[in-house]
């Protein structure tokens, strides 16, 4: 009984609403009310506050949100608390990470280092003579851009500037950075830009699977999709379709779907007799895990295949 | 006078908030003449003959056109019944041409099939009719025929709108004040057209403080007063003496004076 | 030859005892016809209905709408926005545009948070040069768009760009957090203070909001400056020759208009409690501050309407979007609702603006 | 002529691309007299008095102010040299009052505190003032005295402009046409207005195609042909036919003539 | 008594052998003066030095930039806000303006692939729905602000979220993939394939984008119904008054525009190979393509500019932007200099009509 809300940081990106539709289900399954709120770009922690804002005057007993800004958010978060609401925060930890309830979370860091070490591994020698495009989020740099961003460069063995920032890498090998919005229509922009400025990358790294579908899109114009290895975070179904396909060489696939039903359960249990989630041993939260999903594993890189992943995939 | 109006009013009012621009106002438009329309400034003059073409709206009263009563929700209404109106704002689009506005919405084509399928302008004809009608004018001073009307000096703005009624109106063609920004050969233009066109039988209304224009060519004269028709003399009945004392109140006319 | 110039106007005998006293005519006195002459006259009234309906029908169709909280959470959220308006309508009543509002107001929360907690400078004096620069970059605009006579589109869609990448470089993308804020400079956090009569919480910013609305509405109602700045934008070439300075008109708009982008970025501090670079005010106070500011019923083109008109255009927005996420569940849903009642309010308004006419 | 020029031109030039507004034209206006600028439309009679105003540049030429070359950039330059003048366009802005524009740069304020710190308007006495000179004019028919100007009379509008003009010009008061749109009554005021300001001392540049009011009050007559002077002459030495025809070009003054 | 109105005027004796004579100056006939009145009478090729000029410069800077493929590159990025910036130019032209163009653009893009993929409809059959379905969504547009008389920014402002959020909830968020378009309804991606004369790739698109900037551009010269598109604009009562059926001609130009931005929407997938409803166009390409319009020398206010300015316009940003993505490293610095790039080029553009004039 009683009512939960589900804020994410968009409702047009795949990945939040599968994640809403997860939430949905389980909520429907619990018989709790759920309300889903969004903010309007990637980044809109204003509207996430608002949205925080309707669901303490709503009256609901708890809140699951994946922040946009991990650390202006958490003055609203606070309110929700001091409210007698619980509050979760999944996809995305804030900062400092206790200021929620609890956490169910990817690792993104370790989701770009997956990819980064997958992709040197595969490269072997020519590693050392790469030449990498990065796509990134946007030039807001939230914090998945980041972390995943820089996760991925560590992994490829590249050297860190100062890692809460992308772009400041001086390695010769990086061609450039370009950011993409997360979608096809920006990546495809992105990596036609970064091809006029040199036409022999042959590595390129994607914040997620639209906007690798788009950077593909830009190569294969081009004829170059055969030479290039393109890697990608997030492991929806379509994404997980073009490593099938052999479009994208590897992706880092996180599980929404769990994030959110575990956020529902734990709202549910909360509502009955006050109990909040425990985090997974060893870390700050629960980390709901993340797997790297490729039909051409790696030496030393622990990766499922992509009928595993298909099996797996959300949406 | 046993002929019936061609156009008549009867009861028009309008007001806008506070202010009473119309008050149960009439008004008659007989087949073939002149009619001149006079009043002070503000008297409501340039509100009735809106009314009578579509351009506002009245609150109340009614409209009939040769019998029949008529409602213009626009002026392309009126226009569709045949009267063309030159107001005093001139209704031109700034930046647009001479030849475009004097043509605005009745376009000549080219010839042949660049003028049936790819819908040409025909440019050089517009523009020589246009160059014709302004030196009917008398308004030789315009250099390019292709100069905006915004760039038009006062008076050779209000040339080209006059143009324009003249050239297309078919039933009623009503001028308010077509004269005030022109200078005397160019008024004296103005006077030989409006007798040009009555003489193909349109009838003609003239809104004018220019008096001696007004008693040289009108048949009757309409004369305006607070919002309403005071009374309709004939010039040889009056002097211009008179008439200007009925428009700002100086006298008041007899058949007025005994109604009262 | 006087004499035959007097002949040609001796017609002008018939003046004498012409009529002397100011047209008057008897006025229809029904209540109906005095609504209808008080919208006529008052036409920043008209989005006030709107609103006040839109408030019932929330009421009715959710319980919790009509507690004094959620007014106070509407009225909060819609502190920022509001502002921003202050400073759009400003703009708009010149026949401007000011995209860079939003872009002015985090880059000003950047700096004045940044200048205490990376140069130690007491928070009070951080303030006063956020305000400062705040001023400085709408002054910018001001004399682009006056001086160098370039599209007001143009500049502040330039300056938008300008600012918000100025301020992710600047800021090296780091929020600074609140409980910093709060322990170290406080005064930042001044707006987000809050008086709780009876209960409900009313932010100091929702205040000043109110107190700059009423400032702004006599400046431009009841001072010279009020009435160039509509000139201006009613025609300025008109303005000009009719003896207004209409530069340094333009350059001051802009300039205070880039000053209350800066309060409504340090309001942004007392408000979110942190300073982060990646507000969505950057990017979207632009399109919210217009979309008030045209609800409210003012005229892009320029010099038609009325500051307190953009006020309600605010809470009329603001009372949709609470009161369709109480009522409602999917945010898809919810935008495309409030696209529709958008539409809906301002339709309405033009309607009852129509009658009254 | 032994007195000086209060305000002086010579050889100015304006030209809009193709266009030719001013082409090689002087100007002499002397302290205290009336006089009045004639020519067809689109003889270059705004251009001129827009040009000794500031309101444009000429592209060659020079002006010169009691003796001394002045450059105005702009109308208020002008104004702040006590220029005052009501130009063909009239300058108002459509959305406010009669009041606002009236007093447009040169408001009242309320006196006390009020005015002085809180820089209130005195609307109330902004208001009775424009009323006063509107009665003055002879404007009877304004019944709202807070109507938008845009919403006035095409007439009623160009009485506030005089109104204005005449109200605040301290050295010269120019007027392009400024009884274009009135009635007789109003004309009337207006021709009273302009007699009323030179007993004040004040010169006054009068532009006009009303002969007999020109005629009437000029001391002397500017008339221009084709962007320049053509000559001066005095309304005692020709009649208004001799002045209509040698701004028409149908007759040559005998100075030019010898001239050439 | 016309006898003493007669003597009234009898000074009009004057006129008898008044000049008939067009008024003629002799003209300055040196080069300059030339090319300046060459400028003063073709103002859209004002854009056009602009654009050369950073052409030149950008090659100097960047070795890579000459390249035939740059320029095809900056073509092909260039075609869809080029496309919008079709639509925008006409509604802008009629001092309206059209913040739905690219969400029009985008859900017109996905109705035809859905219509295919999950209708299993024969993809030339999807494309002219999509292209019927964009022009009703533009003629919603333009009755409401023709008819019902609301504001155009209000009006589109609405139906950009509308539009938006019916294009995700129909399509659920769901992303068709370019591998399976290709196999099974290549039409869709009609506008992506491409012509390689000596090995450079000039996509369909671009010729497309090319054709329609023509042909508008001779309907809005040489056309009866494309001067009363400028007429609207300029002046609306006197365009009414003067007999031009402004509500017919708002409605037209609204539903073609609709109509182009489903074109652009069937373009988008040719060239972005999928269908993606969260593609960035939707909520970038209005301030895009009125970015493109502006800088080409329209009017914000209507009536006046041309559309080969807003070719030049939308071709000055491509070029900016692909030019400092080639020389300098940061998207940042990027941004930043895109801002100061835009507000320069319309400053030079401004300097030499000033020039010329
Ligand atoms: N839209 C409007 N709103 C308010 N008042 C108006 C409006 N239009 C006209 N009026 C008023 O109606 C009255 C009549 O105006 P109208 O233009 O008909 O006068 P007119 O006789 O043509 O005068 P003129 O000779 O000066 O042209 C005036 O007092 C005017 O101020
Ligand atoms: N901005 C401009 N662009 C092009 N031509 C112009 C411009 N302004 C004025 N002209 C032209 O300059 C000439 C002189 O115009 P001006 O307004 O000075 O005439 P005017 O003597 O005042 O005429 P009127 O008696 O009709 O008011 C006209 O041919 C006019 O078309
Ligand atoms: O984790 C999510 C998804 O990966 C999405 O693609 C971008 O936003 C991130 O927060
Ligand atoms: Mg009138
Ligand atoms: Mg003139």
């Amino acid at each position: 009984e009683g009512t939960a809300c589900l804020i994410t940081k968009t409702d047009t990106n795949p990945f939040f609403v599968k994640m809403k539709e997860g939430a949905e289900a389980k909520a429907k399954e619990l018989g709790i009310e759920l309300k889903a709120y969004a903010g309007k770009i990637d980044g809109d922690h204003e509207g996430q506050v608002a949205a925080v804002e309707a669901c303490i005057a709503d009256g609901a007993k708890g809140i699951l949100i994946t922040a946009s800004d991990t650390k202006a958010i958490v003055d609203a978060v606070k309110a929700a608390r001091d409210a007698g609401v619980l509050v979760i925060a999944l996809d995305t930890p804030l900062d400092p990470i206790d200021a929620a309830d609890a956490t169910f979370a990817t690792d993104n860091f370790k989701a770009g280092e997956l990819i980064g070490q997958w992709a040197k591994a595969t490269m072997g020698d020519g590693a050392a003579t790469a030449k990498i495009a990065l796509l990134d989020l946007s030039i807001a740099q939230p914090s998945v851009d980041v972390l995943r961003d820089q996760g991925f460069l560590q992994g490829f063995g590249v050297e860190l500037g100062d890692p809460a920032k992308w772009g400041d890498e001086t390695d010769p090998r990086i061609v450039g950075h370009e950011v993409t919005s997360g979608n096809e229509e920006g990546g495809l922009k992105a990596m036609e830009t970064l091809l006029a400025k040199d036409p022999e990358i042959n590595m390129v790294y994607t914040i997620n699977e639209p906007s690798a579908a788009g950077a593909y899109e830009a190569l294969k114009a081009v004829g170059r999709e055969k030479d290039v290895l393109i890697v990608s975070v997030d492991g929806g179904c379509p994404g997980v379709g073009n490593v099938k396909d052999g479009i994208i060489g590897a992706t880092s696939q996180q599980y929404p779907l769990d994030m959110a039903s575990k956020g529902i359960e734990a709202i549910a249990a909360f509502a009955k007799d006050g109990t909040k989630p425990a985090p997974t041993e060893g870390k700050a939260f629960v980390d709901t895990g993340v797997a790297l999903v490729t039909d051409k594993p790696a030496e030393g890189v622990e990766s499922i295949d992509t009928a595993k992943g298909t099996e797996l995939c959300w949406g | 006078m046993t002929q019936e109006p061609l156009l008549k009013a009867r009861g028009l009012y309008k007001r806008y908030g506070k202010v009473t621009a119309l008050n149960n106002c009439d008004f008659d438009l007989m087949p073939g003449e002149i009619l001149a329309v006079i009043g002070d400034n503000g008297a409501g003059k340039s509100s009735l003959i809106k009314a009578l073409s579509g351009a506002v709206q009245p609150d109340e009263g009614e409209i009939t056109l040769e019998g029949k009563q008529v409602h213009f929700a626009s002026p392309l209404e009126a226009r569709g019944h045949g009267i063309e109106c030159v107001y005093q704002t001139l209704a031109m689009s700034p930046a647009l041409s001479i030849a475009d506005n004097m043509f605005m919405g009745r376009e000549l084509r080219k010839p042949g099939i660049m003028g049936s399928l790819f819908r040409q302008l025909d440019r050089p004809a517009m523009e020589k009719f246009a160059r014709e009608k302004l030196t009917e004018l008398g308004l030789m001073t315009i250099q390019n025929i292709n100069q905006a009307v915004e760039t038009l000096s006062g008076g050779q703005r209000q040339g080209v709108a006059v143009a324009r009624a003249a050239a297309f109106g078919s039933k009623v063609v009503i001028l308010d004040e077509p004269t005030a920004a022109l200078g005397v050969k160019e008024s004296r233009r103005v006077l030989e057209l409006i007798r040009d066109v009555r003489s193909r039988g349109i009838p003609i209304i003239l809104i004018s403080h220019n008096m001696p224009h007004v008693f040289e060519v009108a048949d009757r004269i309409h004369i305006h007063r607070l919002g309403s028709r005071l009374c309709v003399i004939k010039p040889g009945d009056y002097s211009m003496s008179d008439a200007v004392a009925f428009m700002t109140g100086a006298k008041v006319p007899d058949e007025v004076a005994e109604a009262a | 030859m006087s004499s035959d110039a007097k002949a040609a106007t001796s017609y002008e005998e018939g003046l004498k005892g012409a009529s002397e006293s100011v047209a008057e005519f008897k006025e229809k006195k029904s209540a109906l016809a005095r609504l209808q002459h008080w919208l006529h006259m008052t036409p920043s009234a008209v989005p006030m209905i709107v609103l006040i309906a839109a408030v019932i029908i929330f009421g009715l169709l959710s319980p919790n709408f009509f507690k004094a909280m959620t007014i106070s959470t509407i009225l909060q959220q819609i502190a920022i926005v509001g502002i921003l308006g202050c400073a759009q309508s400003l703009v708009v009543l010149t026949a401007g545009i000011d995209l860079s509002v939003g872009a002015i107001a985090v880059f000003s929360s950047v700096l004045m948070g940044q200048f205490t907690f990376r140069y130690g400078i007491p928070a009070p004096i951080s303030i006063l040069l956020g305000l400062a620069l705040g001023t400085a970059m709408g002054f910018a605009n001001g004399w682009l768009v006056a001086k160098v006579k370039l599209p007001p589109f143009i500049v502040t869609l330039g300056t938008w760009q300008i600012i918000l990448a100025a301020n992710y470089i600047y800021s090296a993308n780091e929020t600074i957090r609140s409980s910093e804020i709060a322990e170290v400079a406080p005064a930042l956090q001044f707006w987000g203070n809050s008086i709780q009569p009876g209960g409900v919480k009313v932010l100091y910013a929702v205040f000043l909001l109110i107190a700059m609305v009423a400032v702004l509405s006599y400046v431009l109602r009841q001072t010279a400056w009020g009435r160039h700045v509509y000139a201006v934008g009613d025609d300025p070439d008109a303005a000009e020759l009719a003896g207004v300075q209409t530069k340094r008109v333009l350059i001051q708009v802009y300039a205070l208009a880039g000053l209350f982008c800066a309060i409504a970025g340090w309001v942004m501090i007392g408000r979110f409690g942190s300073v982060s670079p990646s507000a969505s005010t950057g990017q979207l106070g632009n399109i919210q501050s217009i979309t008030a500011v045209v609800i409210g019923g003012i005229s892009l083109f320029g010099g038609r309407g009325s500051i307190v008109g953009m006020f309600f255009g605010a809470l009329i927005v603001g009372v949709f979007e609470m009161g369709l996420k109480m009522v409602g569940t999917d945010p898809q849903w919810t935008f495309f609702l409030i696209g529709l009642l958008i539409i809906l309010a301002v339709a309405v308004d033009q309607w009852i603006r129509k009658a009254s006419a």
